[in-house]
């Protein structure tokens, strides 16, 4: 039985590579994008196989999905934007077989690709030396936090790292999602070419079904965050999977959402938790030292501000730009793309 | 509860062979909507033989409704994307394949 | 044991991919996937580390960095494909090289 | 006997690296849009299979969002990569 794990061990190891490197080698761009989401999947099955069930969750929903599509919809702009382009690139070769003669087509200096070659295979072999040679791999750090489980506040480890113990990286990497939602606003704004268009009714049936249940498992996740795998993250990323898919299919509640409404959305996670590990001084401890036995209540508090956050931003990220033009102001009860769902859906 | 289990099994052998049997009729079958209708069998059928066996072995009532609801959803996902593909090929006037 | 060592050289091998793909290519969509694999095979090597000998007690640490990278990799993802969109409208391509001339010929690989 | 489950999830396993070889060849950009499709299927059945064969019901979950994001990427393939133009 361990026998058979072993061979797909070894054969998920060895695919690993093999996609890495047709992916690159592959001559057009989008097979590449596809067989990257290959790769996501692939990925997501080796954290399984690595005992790593929460990256394992985050991997599928970010790797094999929310990637794939902004891979796609840049490619897809891409395109648009130049459609010659992409073809010299890709086809390269065979084109060039037409308008140039095949002794006039000089490849690459060998001298020059054996080189680097060379130089890489030493780099990386220098890097395979150094990881042998990094002590402490060994013991880790699994005793210490297994021994500070009780303070924690919640069941699952992986959270307790992440919203605990070392609560600053999460902080930080929230003002890495809010700066990058930034830069992308502030690079272009939204195209207006595709609003208008009416999703046909497989089309709406699927959003009107998926993205509640979307909603539904993203919730899920953030409150099973605190006992096993899941999390903010996880949660975070199925929320902007609802949103992309409503930036897809073009529903006109998408179009709505007032941006000052947005704009709180986008921000209200990392200033929550700022506010929250700011508090936790006042208290008396340190940066993020949650008081007392409410650690559990604020980690959850965190985290759904925190899931809705990540949510938005990455479906803001997904669509490339800043809201096209501030529409008519409604005030609705939504909470940004990720949660106007229900309303879409049923409207 | 044997025979329950048993029958699990034969369920998920059973579904295995669709599974490959989409692998190759997407590798063999000449055009898209063919391929198409190879990877829905697989989808449709495959998975369902699967988790039909697995919510058979079960022991607790909601891993069923888990298992279910993964199934249930699978079906509406890859029904609804196999139409949007399909109509977008046809869109690209994508001609079917007829026996030459 | 075995099995960890095996998944070791395969990020080793991804980041390695990685690395020449992102030196060599010419289209920067396929520098930004070929960095993509590269954090991949970081990813890996940590999870891996992170195993430990026996699987008993796991180190969640190098876990929780990995879920944050996947996430700051992603952002960083989103930020770089728009960016490759305003170069390709700004210079009209998005290529780095290609062959400069129609008779001389050039580096095609992309 | 739960030796059977993993053997299932090799086969499955296998069967998807196969079908990888459409994405490599597949004439129309579709074609690699199906491989990929079948990927995601393909490896809720794994994911499905190892949680009963490893006995670990987190797996289910990751099946689940598995499940619900494998349409994701096709959908935006039909309406993005080939939809919106002609029309």
């Amino acid at each position: 039985m361990m026998d058979v794990m072993g061979f797909f061990d070894i054969v998920l190891a060895l695919a690993l590579p093999w996609l890495g490197w047709r992916l690159l080698a592959s001559s057009d761009l989008f097979r590449a994008v596809v067989l990257f989401i290959s790769l996501g999947l692939l990925m997501s099955l080796t954290w399984v196989r690595l005992q790593a069930p929460d990256v394992a969750l985050a991997e599928a929903a970010i790797g094999a999905g929310l990637t794939g599509a902004l891979f796609l919809s840049a490619l897809r702009r891409l395109e648009r934007l130049s459609e010659s382009e992409r073809r010299l690139e890709h086809a390269g070769k065979r084109e060039e077989d037409e308008t140039i003669p095949p002794e006039k087509r000089r490849r690459a200096k060998p001298v020059a690709y054996v080189l680097s070659l060379f130089l890489l295979v030493v780099f990386v072999l220098l890097l395979g030396w150094s990881l042998g040679q990094t002590p402490g791999a060994k013991g880790g750090l699994g005793p210490a936090v297994a021994g500070q489980m009780g303070q924690s506040g919640v069941q699952s480890q992986v959270t307790a790292v992440l919203l605990n113990f070392r609560g600053y990286d999460t902080l930080l990497e929230m003002m890495v999602l809010f700066l990058a939602a930034l830069g992308v606003w502030s690079l272009t704004r939204v195209r207006q070419t595709q609003q208008g268009e009416v999703p046909g009714p497989v089309l709406a049936t699927l959003v009107r079904l998926l993205v509640p249940l979307m909603i539904i498992v993203a919730g899920y996740l953030v409150w099973i965050g605190s006992s096993r795998a899941g999390g903010a993250f996880q949660g975070g990323a199925v929320l902007a999977a609802a949103g992309v898919l409503l930036l897809l299919a073009n529903v006109t509640v998408v179009r709505q959402v007032p941006a000052g409404l947005l704009r709180w959305a986008l921000v209200l996670g990392p200033l929550l938790f700022l506010l929250t590990a700011v508090a936790c001084m006042g208290g008396g401890g340190n940066l993020l030292e949650y008081p007392g036995q409410s650690a559990g209540v604020w980690i959850l508090f965190i985290e759904s501000a925190t899931a809705v956050s990540i949510g938005v931003t990455l479906a803001a990220l997904y669509a490339g730009g800043r809201p096209p033009a501030p529409s008519a102001p409604e005030k609705d009860n939504e909470e940004g793309p990720g949660s106007g769902v229900d309303k879409g859906g049923k409207a | 509860m044997a025979f329950l289990h048993g029958l699990g099994m034969v369920c998920i052998l059973l579904g295995i062979p669709f599974f490959v049997s989409g692998t190759i009729g997407l590798l063999r079958f000449p055009d898209i909507y063919t391929r198409l209708h190879a990877l829905t069998k697989a989808d449709n059928v495959g998975l369902g033989f699967v988790v039909l066996g697995l919510a058979l072995q079960a022991e607790e009532w909601n891993t069923v409704a888990r298992l279910l609801l993964i199934w249930l959803l699978v079906l509406i996902a890859s029904s609804a994307s196999c139409h949007l593909v399909a109509r977008a090929a046809l869109r690209r006037k994508i001609q079917p394949w007829t026996r030459p | 044991m075995n099995t960890l060592f095996l998944y070791t050289m395969s990020g080793l091998a991804l980041f390695a991919i990685g690395l020449h793909g992102l030196i060599r290519s010419s289209h920067l969509l396929r520098k930004i996937l070929a960095a993509n694999l590269m954090s991949s095979g970081v990813f890996l090597i940590m999870i891996v580390g992170a195993c430990g000998t026996d699987q008993v007690m796991i180190d969640p640490v190098p876990h929780a960095m990995v879920l944050t990278g996947i996430v700051v990799s992603v952002s960083t993802t989103a930020v770089a494909l728009v960016l490759v969109c305003l170069v390709q409208e700004t210079t009209n391509r998005a290529l780095l090289w290609q062959k400069r001339k129609r008779g001389q010929g050039g580096r095609t690989d992309a | 006997m739960s030796g059977l489950y993993s053997l299932a999830a090799l086969c499955l396993l296998l069967a998807v690296l196969a079908g990888l070889v459409r994405i490599l060849r597949g004439p129309t950009e579709a074609d690699s849009m199906l491989a990929a499709q079948l990927f995601g299927t393909c490896g809720v059945a794994i994911l499905l299979l190892l949680s009963k064969g490893l006995d670990w019901v987190v797996l289910q979950d990751i099946a689940l969002v598995f499940a619900l994001l494998a349409a994701l990427a096709a959908v935006a393939f039909a309406l993005r990569t080939w939809g919106g133009t002609e029309r």
